[in-house]
């Protein structure tokens, strides 16, 4: 089981914020592809210029391992102040 | 002192509150980031964070300018939510024995705000909604702090 | 709004009123100056300033700020007598479309505010009385602004 | 007539602010030169480095030539903030 979440236009494009995904896939690039294959305008949304990915609350460059009950974010480019 | 909060803050009861007290504190350098009507063109700014790891990050954040600068304090309140125009967005304090670490301490920590800080922000208008990602004056800010240290741009 | 004034002032009451009602700044950032105790060395500052003269060199170097940054608005209180360790002895505020613009400008303020506003000041503890004089960084400080533009340092 | 101001450490060396010089010399070096010579300490202060003077509320370099009923300061390095 994995709990992923979409951040900023992400979730505007998805149409959702948060889901569950279980079974969760092994990884955080097999979890991108997953959510993607059924929305591609969020596919097309999640591998735009500068969209980070952290899992379990730790931002991850490239691929990454899932482990269980992982919290998988997407997130667009950060914009305080 | 690190905050998120839903509801308005006046940045000078702030300030009140920060500078209170300092009898060894020679300089105190506030920002306030306030919301832009834009000449009507914004009526609300709609502020998204991430509970917990944006908190986590602003800390990150405060740490690495207390670990760059000789601050005494540091103060940084964030709003959530619907912002209306003229309200503040943000609110940073320094505290320094002297003026140049106050003052590049709060732009130091503005420039990482901004770019770094797990936000996103959309704009309500007339018109509709419209997301606002980082301007390149934004990212290049941010990366000033880098290549002052030697570092790659 | 440039003031000088005896009597004490608080800054958080001044960062109100200069924030308030701006649906069309983005950037507020206001610098404080406090009077340090250093450990108890120094029991009250005392600072002379040359009425009417003051004012108007002060006016200049706003001036200048202004002509130089795109400021919206900016205001400079500075007290004159004798200041207690932990009260305000300056406060200076700057207004502005984008936040670069306000931190330079209030920057720029300060480094002419202390090598170039005619104030001078002793600090008074309980052995005696000492002239301040401007550092050596004060002198520098001002003198970034020059060299920036290419002129002679 | 001259009305002469001393400001910061300038006044605490000469123990007076404030003085009004009747006849007024005709420039400013000679009025910097009257207060000095009854008074060796000042004349030092009034010559050291960063010493400025002020014909009228203008900050003047080098001599200037002094009017009727001038006001005349000479200023230690000023300390702001």
């Amino acid at each position: 089981m994995a709990r992923v979440l979409l951040f900023g236009r992400l979730s505007d494009v998805a149409g959702w914020r948060e889901r569950i995904i279980d079974p969760a896939p092994a990884s955080l690039f097999a979890l991108r592809d997953l959510i993607g294959a059924e929305d591609p305008a969020l596919a097309e949304a999640l591998g735009a210029k500068g969209v980070q990915a952290a899992v379990d609350r730790v931002i991850v460059r490239g691929d990454a391992p899932l482990g269980a009950g992982a919290e998988v974010a997407f997130m667009p480019p950060m914009s305080g102040g | 002192m690190i905050r998120l909060q839903q509801d308005p803050f006046e940045p000078g009861a702030l300030l009140t509150g920060f500078s209170a007290g300092r009898s060894e504190t020679g300089a105190v350098v506030s920002f306030t980031g306030l919301a832009r009507a834009s000449g009507g063109g914004v009526e609300r700014l709609v502020l998204e964070a991430y509970p917990g790891f944006t908190e986590a990050q602003i800390g990150r954040i405060a740490e690495a300018a207390r670990a760059r600068f000789s601050l005494q304090d540091l103060m940084i309140v964030h709003r959530v939510g619907e912002i209306a125009p003229g309200e503040a967005i943000v609110f940073v304090a320094t505290a320094a024995v002297h003026r140049r670490e106050a003052f590049e301490a709060a732009d130091h920590l503005m420039d990482y705000l901004k770019s770094q800080a797990p936000f996103w922000k959309k704009e309500r208008g007339p018109d509709g909604e419209r997301w606002i990602e980082p301007t390149a004056r934004d990212i290049s800010d941010a990366a000033r702090w880098e290549q002052e240290r030697g570092e790659a741009p």
